[in-house]
Parts: structure tokens; C-alpha cells; sequence
């Protein structure tokens, strides 16, 4: 991590004041993303997400699971995040594993809802293939190859394109004779079934800079901030996770403040998205 | 410092530290003579000691123990486990000793102390060899299945004599553990089974109507002394650990056998009559402790 | 390609292709070297004496490159001049660096070069501006002067015995760098030229391009101007709360020069990214030409910009292959 | 003994009746908890500074069945190798005993509640007035049972007070389960498992400002202002008894 002088640190509080940051943005604009769809091909489905410097790839794998016995009508869903030593040489060895874990943790908090899977932006129940035996398993895997900021919703955006691009194999069962049997389960080759991706949410954060918040900030910006709020928000508008990040006390109603901020901002993000991803399937289609 | 006159009593104090902190040999030394210690103790007197038991709630058997400032936290759960062929009839037990970072400033996170794995080994040689748990009494159905006892130790403030502690939690515990009433289910697996689940047990036999008490054969207690020259110091705090570096550790049980004695090398050699000097002082510790565990214990039943 | 990845709508993306076979055209044309990889026999006719330069090497009578670049011959000489090289320091050259260390008597300084560089307190002016023997009061106050992570501009002295990289700044004009911010770009992108420090005064802003890649866009300062700015800055630092924001606002840079430092970051920004050689002109002729077709800054990185961009360097070498031939 | 068989604990296929048998309860609108308490009562909590004396300061915290105790050691040298700083540094851990859950558990460290706890005491503390310095705070949760967090935090900051660590103000922190339509304040781990979202605030109620936030499930706007008011609340009332317990070792 880059320090930055007095006069830099400077001169960041000062643009994020004046309403025109480093870049030339304003506060609450993002930077120019882009989406690709289908990069690992023996994944389910996968994307790579571009935002600014920026740049992730998500791989989506399913296999079949037992699911757990405190909830036998559900699948189970994984969230690991990889910090590569390519985006920051300080990732080598374990120096990543902290914010990897961080990722993770936050991530899964805006994915996959409160205990009983309310409010999970994606469906657990649609993961089962048959009740208290078989279910799918998946496995979302996120590599960080070039870190220049807002990594968190850089990520989530590209699980939000991953999930929309991921194909689950249609399997037959075949019951067994009596009910203690295992199942057989015959996964096609052929046939897959789209997610369905209308709940899943995408994750706005709100970095606090002097008095004001900007969207998608740099790294630079980070390392400016006194706090963060990271906000997952669905295509409703329902806020369905929440982090706040960095130390700083907040007032109460400047948090309520940032979280109205951040569905507004959440809504154009999501259309954008689906721009992208309508763009990019066309790409992948030629 | 500067002023000798009129602040004399506060600046002897302030000197009386800093040579406490400068030259701790010479400052214990000076104390010996007068056959006492900086802690007011005299050298062959313990310290202060309490037992509480059941303080956790969701183990089968706890007690948390103080020795002066050194406190001990220990736990049993029962778990079942298919016996080994070679002693169908017999449960086991396993005996950690855990030093989290809470417990003192020199045990960092991630790193576990290295005393605490000699601790642990050496209650368990202690716990096994004097045979004061009848391991046969573990036992739920011959060859199918039997308890699996985990004690765990966990040190909470470590101010000298860690294994004294560890080990007197470790009996009180086990005097403590209540052993919950368990059946068969339809797989064959073993099921907990309370009181207030009346239909459970109309439906399933009891495996174990009584035995809910481990009957314990001669409890096994032990003493910490340093050598220093010819000075025999009972039960040592941290600070006295630290300064002289030759202990006798002599583990006996209630009917006063020797069970194990351990001295690991330090500077100071032990002859005969200091070893029995020892031995003289744990015997009367003994009786101490096991006159403090059945006080804690008989005002559990009053409860 | 290029690694600036963009959304590009059909037409763009037709444009750039054809603005980029353009590029490619022209650029062959030019030509009159070959390039070459890595272990690409080097034609040298069997002259005899042929002395192998950097990016070369031996193998059975022939020479071989061992670098990917551009052959270059200076009459005997045969040497490969790499395409994508760190940046090698030369004495002389003006470079930007920034404070990651303070030892005894120097400051260490990153400078995007393999080895850290050294500027001594005595190859410094002190602030008083007296020459003079550095005291051991000076060296005690050296964090005054500058402290980590200050970006400060310097002169390359010249690699001393242990060859270690040794700095000096000698001049007003070199020193901390202050309200403005620093870009990285590759250093081979960064030519040498007679003038480093430019003042763009109708904009108000001063561009430094460091012969090492980084490049500093600020605020023009008067040259002096630093040490008062020094001591007005240095006193809200001491007192940390909430109050030095509100202090600070005042003192910020102006919100119109702020958009040209921007415009300006940004025309370096999308150069860098094309890969097009960084000069003042280029940079300012590209800052204008957003200005004049009346692009938002924050668009100067969109799709298409960069297009333009990629079609207006296209005329220009056209142009400039007209003059010469 | 060196290799343990596998074990299980009798009390798991029990445990996992009452939970369903539980979720089936709170999915109705009116329930009542298992402990008696209203829907907006917090439970008896029982705070205590100065449980270990190896520490710089510590304290004990009993918030029903969850026992956590927390040290607090330094300022001190940091082991890390650290570049030059004007401002100290605070390194948290949190673990929790093998025996704190029903089921017997690994005893391990708990990473995210490490940096949940870093992170929610990082605002309050003066980190300028150690420089160069680290201070640790190491919690052990002796018994989980339920809003473990919420009570690490709280407990964390008291530890810190006692330890003479330059604070702007005390944390507190609360959390809240939603089920359905009901908010329920500081959930038992019971009521933890089978909730449909949750909230928790950590606060410095003197000076009303929050220093660490999480969410989860499914929420709207009016839901979090409300949920938010009610934890915001109970921080204020938590503060009082963690003032008037330091109160009392002063005097």
C-alpha cells in the first residue's frame, strides 16, 4: 500500500469537497465498468468485472451435496474470495488472507440472507433436487486480480453477473425402492436450467471522505476514509445486508442518510448491470 | 526522591520497588531470612484457595478454582464413542490444558504457550496412573458404545503453580459431573433423554438408570514447592517462578500414596531430606484441599 | 492489446479496429528497424567485429536477442532497445520519487526503479536557503524538510561506488510536490527532453514529467511559495479532530484550476493506456480537444473519447509522414 | 489416546427436534420466549472490571447464559515489525472455549468476530496517545449463549476502561433478531438460529455516534429506523450499567 503525502491526502479531501474527485467524477458516480461473461469455461457460469483499475473474476461451480439436516429443504451455497498476489504484492504468502476473509464474510452476509433464508438474493430452496438427500452445492469462488479500490462491489457485481450466466444441469432421479435408499441421480449433459437472478442483489458502498460520501472509491480515496458502509440492496429496493467498515463513529441518522443514498444509487447500478449483461451474452453469442 | 526529609515514607516505598524491580534476588533473599515473603506468606504456607463448581452451564461437569490469583476454568462434556476392541468394556477420557491469550501477557494468539502442552501431558499421566477414575464406569453397552469424557482446562489468570491449579479443577470437576440419562434410539444411536420429554421415555428403555455419579477412587492432589539454597518455598506465585528456577512438584493421593514426583533439573539439587521436607508439606496440603473440595461439595447438595 | 478494457458499442469498435490497422500501417512503414523476441537471430551479414550490445548475446557464431524490442545499430554496435523497459536512470535526468524511508543523514526514495534511490541532507538546499556544513540539528530536523511518503521532485547525480543511486536537488525548483496529484506510467513512455517542468500558465496548473514515469499534475506554485505553504499546513496536522476539515476547505485549490489538473490527469491517464508517447503537447493538445467537443472529464476515460483519441493520433502521423516525405 | 475415535454428542438429534419444533413457534405472530422476557427486554446483564490481574485491565461480562471475559495487555511493544507511525495500534482476537457451546466445538479462534470487535472499538479509542505501541484486547467466550458479539464488544470497552486506554467514550452494543413481523432484542443463541434477519449496533452513546453496523436478511427502510431506535436505546441504558460498574471499583 502506496502512502500518500500530506499534500496528496490533501488534495483528494479537497476535490471530494468541491464535488469533482482525482478522476474527474463527481461523488456519486461510479467508474466506467465492464462485463464478461463465460470466462472460465468448466465453470457453470462465470464473469469478469471491470471496474476502473479494478478487476475480479467469479467462477460458479455446482455439484451435488447432501444438505444439511437442520435444513433438509435447502441447498447450501459457499463464498470464498482470493486476494492474488498479482493485484498487490503485499497479498503473497498469507498477507491476503485478512481482507480475503473479510470479503468473504461480507459477501455471504448480502447473499445469502438471515438464517431462515429470508431475504437470500439467491434461493436456496431452488437448490434442492430431493428433499433431505441430494441438493446442489455451490460454490462461489471470486479471485481479486487487480485491486485499485471498492473491491467489495466490484465482487458482487460480478457474482450477480456469474449467477446470471451459471447453468445448473437438469437431473432425473431415480428414487430408490424404499426411502432409506439413496437416491440415483442422473445429471444431464445437455440440459441446464438458468438461475434465476431477479433477486439478486448488488452492493453499493459508501466511503466517508471529510463530511461527504462518494461511490466507488479508488484506492487511494480508501485510504483517505474514516468509515464505510457497505449496503447490499435488491431490485425492490429491500435492503438485504448491511457492513459498516472502517472505525470511525457515525451519526445514527447519516447512516439512515447513506443507506437512502445507497438504493438510489443501487437502482442505476442494476441497470446498468443488466445492460452490461444483455451486452456481453450478445458478445459471447457472435 | 530529591528530598529526603518530610516525604520519607513515600520515597522508601518508591525505593523499596525499584529495588524489588532491580535486584529481585537480593530482595527475596532479604526477606527469606526473616522466614517470610514479600506476600506476607510464610515459606511453607499456600495460598488462599477456593473451589466453585458447576459455573458452566451447558458442560456435564465443571468447577472453576482459584489459588491465590491463578485461576483455572475446567469443563467436562460427555461424548459417545464405540470402544476400541481391545476394552470393549471400557469408556476414555481426554484431558486438555489450554493457555488462551487472557491469561497472561506473555501468550500471544495463534501461538500456543509450551507449557500448556506439558501441563496437559502431565495431568493425564497423573489422572491415568492414579487410577482414581474407573474407566470401566465410562462404559454405556458392552462393545457398542461408551462414554468419551473431554476435560477441558482453560487457564484464566496465570499466577504460578499452573499444573497445582489445573490439577485440583480437573478433580473437582470430575467430582461435579452429572452423567446425563441417555437410550437407544431405532439406528442405534445413543440419545440424551430429560424430564421434560415424558413420551421419550415411555418409548425407550434407560441404558443407564444409575451410575449418574462416577464413584472416584483416591483423588490424587499435589504441591508446587522452589528450592533455593536451603529454603523450601510452598506454592510459589509467578514472580517467585520467575527469580529462583528449581521446583519439586510431588503429586499423593488422599490416602497419602505417592503418586509422582517431579523436579525438572533448575539450578538448586535435591537431597533426600528436602525431598521429604516436600513431601511432609504436600501431605498436609492434601488434607487442605480435600477438606475444601468436600466443603464446595456438600454446599452444592445443601443447594 | 491494450489493456483498457471498455465497453465499446458496435461502431466504436468498428472505428477503433480501423484506426488501429491505420496506426499499424504507418507504423510499419516507418519502419526501419526490425524488431525482435527473445531468441531471434539478429541478421548481421558476417561483418567482422560486430560488437554485441545491450539485449544480446551469443549463440553458435550468431547473435540472438534476449530481449523483445527494436534492433538498433550504431555502426558496429548492435543492441536491442526493449519495448517495455523499467526505467534506467541516467545522471541528469529529472525524476519524481517518492519518500519511503528517513535514515541517518538521507531519505530513501521509491522511484519505479529496481533499486531504491538515496537523496543525502547535504546534496539538499536547506529551507533557509544559507549554504552551509549540515549540523547534527539539521539532521534531527530532516522530517521537516520532507517525511515519508511526500512525493518530491530531484536530479539524478549519479550512482556512487556500492551503486546505490544518489539524488540531489540543488534548486528552487526541485522539492516537495504539493496540491496536485502523482500518475504512474511506464517510464519508456516518458521521453528525455530539454524541459521536464512545465508551467501551463493558461491553466494555472505545473506538469512535471519525470523521466522515471511518474508524473505530477498540481497547482502552480511560484517557486519560494513552498515553505509558507509548509508552515500554513503544518499546523492543523499537530491538532487531529474533526476541526481541521473545515479548516482545510479553505485552503483548497480552487475549483476551476481543479478541473483543469483533472482534465490534464486524466489526457495522461488515456495516453498511458493507448500506449501513445507522453509529451506536454500531446498532453495538452488532447486535454483541449475534450475541452473543445465539450466532454465531460470523467467521460475523457469513456469509450468514446478513447476512440477519438486512438483517430485524432491516426491524422496526426498522417500529417506528419506528408511533411517528411 | 493419541488418535480419539469419533465422537458425538447425545444431546444432537434432541436439539435438532426443539429447533424445528422452535421455528414452527416463531412463525407465529404472538409467542413467548423461553426466559419470560418481552420482546423489547434486554436480559439481566452482569459486569465486572479487573477479572484477571495479569492484564493491564480486564473485565467479565454475564449477559444470561453468555459468559465472555476479556484482557486487555499493553500498551506495548509491538511484535510486529512495524514501519514508522505517529499513532499506536489495536490487535483484537477472539476465541471461545471448547465447552462454550452445546455441542463440544474445536475451541478456535473466531476471525470475524476479531475484526467485527477491531473494528467496532477502533473509533473509540485514541490510537494517537500510544504511538508506536500495540494494544491488544483478547476476549474468551466461556459459555455462547446468544448476541456473543454484542456482548464481546461491550465487554471489550470496559476491559479498556479499566485498563487506563484513552477513550473518547465507552462502546455498547445490542443486537436485535427479526422474525416475521416481530423485532426481538438481544436474542438468545436459541432464537439466534432460527431468526430471518438480524441487526446489531455497536455505539458510543455519549457522543451518539455508531462504530460498527451489520445487517442481515431482508429489511425495509421503516424496519431498520425501527430496529435501529430500539438497539440505539438499550446501547444508551447498557452504558449506564457499564458507567455505574466503573463508578464503583473508583470509589
Amino acid at each position: 500500500m502506496v502512502g500518500l503525502s500530506t499534500g496528496e491526502k490533501h488534495f483528494i479531501h479537497g476535490g471530494i469537497a468541491q464535488d469533482l474527485r482525482s478522476d474527474g467524477r463527481k461523488r456519486l458516480h461510479f467508474r466506467p465498468i465492464s462485463v464478461e461473461t463465460g470466462v472460465i469455461p468448466q465453470a457453470n457460469g462465470s464473469a469478469r468485472v471491470r471496474l476502473g483499475a479494478t478487476d475480479v473474476i467469479v467462477s460458479i461451480k455446482a455439484e451435488l451435496g447432501k444438505p444439511n439436516s437442520f435444513q433438509p429443504d435447502k441447498g447450501k451455497v459457499a463464498i470464498f474470495i482470493d486476494c492474488s498476489p498479482t493485484a498487490a504484492p503485499e497479498f503473497e504468502g498469507r498477507g491476503g488472507e485478512e481482507l480475503s476473509s473479510e470479503l468473504s464474510v461480507a459477501l455471504e452476509r448480502c447473499f445469502l440472507g438471515g438464517k431462515t433464508g429470508t431475504g437470500a438474493g439467491i434461493d436456496l430452496s431452488s437448490l434442492i433436487v430431493v428433499e433431505g438427500k441430494v441438493c446442489w452445492d455451490l460454490y462461489i469462488d471470486g479471485l481479486v486480480i487487480s485491486s485499485d479500490g471498492n473491491l467489495l462491489d466490484a465482487l458482487a457485481a460480478a457474482i450477480k453477473v456469474a449467477l446470471s450466466n451459471t447453468g445448473i444441469p437438469k437431473v432425473n432421479v431415480d428414487l430408490g425402492a424404499s426411502p432409506d435408499d439413496q437416491p440415483e441421480v442422473d445429471v444431464s449433459d445437455e440440459e441446464f436450467l438458468q438461475f434465476d437472478t431477479s433477486g439478486v442483489p448488488v452492493v453499493v458502498t459508501l466511503t466517508k471522505v471529510g463530511r461527504h460520501y462518494i461511490v466507488d472509491a479508488t484506492l487511494e480515496e480508501e485510504s483517505q476514509m474514516s468509515s464505510a458502509v457497505s449496503v447490499s440492496v435488491n431490485r425492490h429496493g429491500h435492503i438485504c445486508g448491511l457492513t459498516k467498515r472502517g472505525g470511525a463513529g457515525l451519526d445514527p441518522s447519516v447512516i439512515l442518510d447513506m443507506i437512502s443514498v445507497a438504493k438510489h444509487v443501487s437502482q442505476n447500478l442494476i441497470s446498468v448491470l443488466d445492460s452490461e449483461i444483455a451486452a456481453a451474452e450478445a458478445n459471447a453469442d457472435e | 526522591m530529591e528530598s529526603s526529609e518530610g516525604t520519607g515514607g513515600l520515597s522508601g516505598e518508591i525505593e523499596v520497588e525499584a529495588y524489588r524491580r532491580l535486584f529481585p534476588l537480593p530482595f527475596y533473599e532479604r526477606h527469606l531470612l526473616e522466614s517470610v515473603r514479600p506476600d506476607a506468606r510464610p515459606l511453607n504456607r499456600a495460598r488462599d484457595t477456593t473451589i466453585a463448581l458447576g459455573p458452566v452451564a451447558s458442560a456435564d461437569g465443571s468447577a472453576l478454582v482459584k489459588i491465590g490469583d491463578t485461576t483455572m476454568l475446567a469443563a467436562i462434556k460427555l461424548e459417545v464413542m464405540t470402544p476400541s476392541t481391545d476394552a470393549p468394556d471400557e469408556g476414555s477420557l481426554a484431558i486438555e490444558f489450554q493457555m488462551p491469550p487472557i491469561c497472561s501477557p506473555s501468550v500471544r494468539p495463534g501461538r500456543p504457550a509450551e507449557v500448556a502442552s506439558v501441563i496437559s501431558k502431565q495431568l493425564s499421566d497423573v489422572m491415568m496412573s492414579s487410577e482414581m477414575i474407573n474407566l470401566k464406569e465410562l462404559s454405556l453397552i458392552s462393545g457398542k458404545a461408551a462414554w468419551m469424557a473431554y476435560l477441558d482446562i482453560y487457564c484464566l489468570s496465570a499466577d504460578g503453580c499452573l499444573f497445582d491449579a489445573a490439577l485440583l479443577s480437573a478433580i473437582a470437576a470430575f467430582s461435579h459431573l452429572q452423567i446425563p440419562l441417555v437410550s437407544v434410539n431405532d439406528d442405534g444411536r445413543v440419545i440424551a433423554v430429560f424430564g421434560e420429554l415424558p413420551e421419550a421415555k415411555l418409548k425407550l428403555e434407560l441404558v443407564n438408570k444409575e451410575k449418574r455419579k462416577l464413584s472416584l477412587g483416591s483423588k490424587p492432589f499435589s504441591l508446587t514447592c522452589i528450592l533455593h539454597e536451603e529454603y523450601i518455598l510452598a506454592d510459589p506465585n509467578a514472580e517467585e517462578e520467575s527469580i529462583m528456577d528449581t521446583f519439586v512438584t510431588v503429586v499423593l493421593d488422599s490416602l497419602g500414596q505417592l503418586v509422582s514426583i517431579y523436579k525438572p533439573g533448575g539450578a538448586a539439587l535435591a537431597n533426600m531430606s528436602t525431598i521429604k521436607a516436600c513431601i511432609a508439606l504436600t501431605k498436609s496440603r492434601v488434607k487442605e484441599l480435600n477438606n475444601i473440595l468436600s466443603e464446595s461439595l456438600s454446599e452444592m447438595e445443601v443447594d | 492489446m491494450r489493456d483498457l478494457q471498455l465497453s465499446l458499442n458496435q461502431t466504436q469498435r468498428v472505428r477503433l479496429q480501423a484506426a488501429l490497422q491505420q496506426l499499424q500501417d504507418l507504423a510499419s512503414q516507418a519502419a526501419g528497424s526490425s524488431s525482435v523476441t527473445i531468441a531471434d537471430t539478429i541478421p548481421v551479414n558476417n561483418e567482422d567485429g560486430i560488437l554485441k550490445g545491450h539485449g544480446t548475446s551469443e549463440l553458435d557464431g550468431q547473435v540472438v536477442a534476449t530481449l523483445c524490442g527494436v534492433v538498433e545499430r550504431v555502426n558496429k554496435l548492435v543492441y536491442v532497445r526493449a519495448l517495455r523497459a523499467r526505467y534506467k536512470p541516467e545522471v541528469g535526468d529529472i525524476i519524481v520519487g517518492r519518500v519511503i524511508e528517513i535514515a541517518p543523514k538521507r531519505w530513501r526514495l521509491e522511484i519505479n526503479f529496481s533499486q531504491d534511490a538515496v537523496l543525502m541532507l547535504s546534496s539538499m538546499n536547506l529551507p533557509d536557503g544559507i549554504q552551509r556544513r549540515r549540523t547534527a540539528v539539521d539532521e534531527l530536523n530532516m522530517r521537516t524538510i520532507f517525511e515519508e511518503n511526500d512525493v518530491v521532485c530531484a536530479e539524478v547525480r549519479g550512482f556512487q561506488h556500492d551503486g546505490s543511486l544518489h539524488l540531489q536537488a540543488r534548486s528552487q525548483k526541485y522539492g516537495k510536490l504539493e496540491r496536485g496529484q502523482l500518475l504512474t506510467v511506464p517510464a519508456y513512455l516518458v521521453k528525455r527532453r530539454k524541459q521536464h517542468f512545465h508551467h501551463l500558465e493558461q491553466y494555472c496548473v505545473d506538469l512535471i514529467l519525470g523521466c522515471n514515469g511518474f508524473i505530477w499534475v498540481g497547482e502552480h506554485l511560484e517557486t519560494g511559495e513552498n515553505n509558507m505553504l509548509e508552515d500554513r499546513e503544518k499546523r492543523p496536522e499537530t491538532s487531529k479532530s474533526n476541526m481541521i476539515h473545515e479548516e482545510q476547505e479553505q485552503t483548497f485549490t480552487p475549483l476551476e484550476v481543479r478541473q483543469h489538473i483533472c482534465r490534464i490527469a486524466n489526457a495522461v491517464r488515456l495516453l498511458a493506456a493507448l500506449g501513445f508517447i507522453l509529451t506536454v503537447e500531446s498532453i495538452v493538445d488532447t486535454a483541449e480537444a475534450s475541452a473543445s467537443s465539450n466532454i465531460e472529464i470523467k467521460d475523457m476515460l469513456g469509450p468514446e473519447f478513447y476512440v477519438q483519441t486512438v483517430e485524432r493520433e491516426v491524422q496526426r502521423r498522417i500529417l506528419l509522414s506528408r511533411k517528411r516525405v | 489416546m493419541a488418535t480419539n475415535p469419533a465422537t458425538y454428542s447425545p444431546s444432537q438429534s434432541l436439539e435438532r427436534r426443539q429447533q424445528q419444533q422452535r421455528r414452527k413457534i416463531f412463525l407465529q405472530a404472538d409467542w413467548t420466549r423461553t426466559d419470560g422476557r418481552s420482546f423489547h427486554q434486554c436480559r439481566p446483564a452482569f459486569m465486572r472490571t479487573g477479572a484477571s490481574n495479569a492484564a493491564s485491565g480486564s473485565a467479565y461480562a454475564e449477559f444470561g447464559g453468555t459468559k465472555v471475559i476479556v484482557s486487555v495487555f499493553g500498551p506495548r511493544e509491538s511484535k510486529k515489525a512495524m514501519m514508522y507511525s505517529d499513532t499506536g495500534r489495536l490487535n483484537c482476537n477472539v476465541s471461545y472455549t471448547t465447552f462454550s457451546t452445546p455441542t463440544r466445538g474445536q475451541g478456535s479462534d473466531h476471525k470475524e468476530y476479531s475484526s467485527m470487535l477491531h473494528k467496532a472499538l477502533e473509533g473509540a479509542i485514541i490510537l494517537e496517545t500510544f504511538p508506536k505501541t500495540t494494544v491488544d484486547v483478547f476476549a474468551l467466550v466461556l459459555e455462547s449463549g446468544g448476541s456473543d458479539l454484542p456482548v464481546i464488544i461491550s465487554c471489550a470497552s470496559l476491559a479498556l476502561a479499566d485498563a487506563g486506554i484513552m477513550m473518547y467514550d465507552l462502546v455498547s452494543s445490542v443486537s436485535v433478531s427479526c422474525f416475521g413481523n416481530n423485532l426481538v432484542i438481544d436474542p438468545t443463541a436459541e432464537e439466534e438460529a432460527c431468526q430471518d434477519g438480524s441487526l446489531m449496533i455497536a455505539c458510543m452513546p455519549a457522543r451518539y455516534e455508531v462504530t460498527q453496523l451489520t445487517l442481515t436478511g431482508e429489511w425495509s427502510t421503516a424496519k431498520i429506523n425501527e430496529a435501529m431506535e430500539l438497539c440505539l436505546d438499550a446501547c444508551l441504558k447498557l452504558a449506564n450499567i457499564m458507567r455505574s460498574c466503573l463508578k464503583e471499583i473508583a470509589s
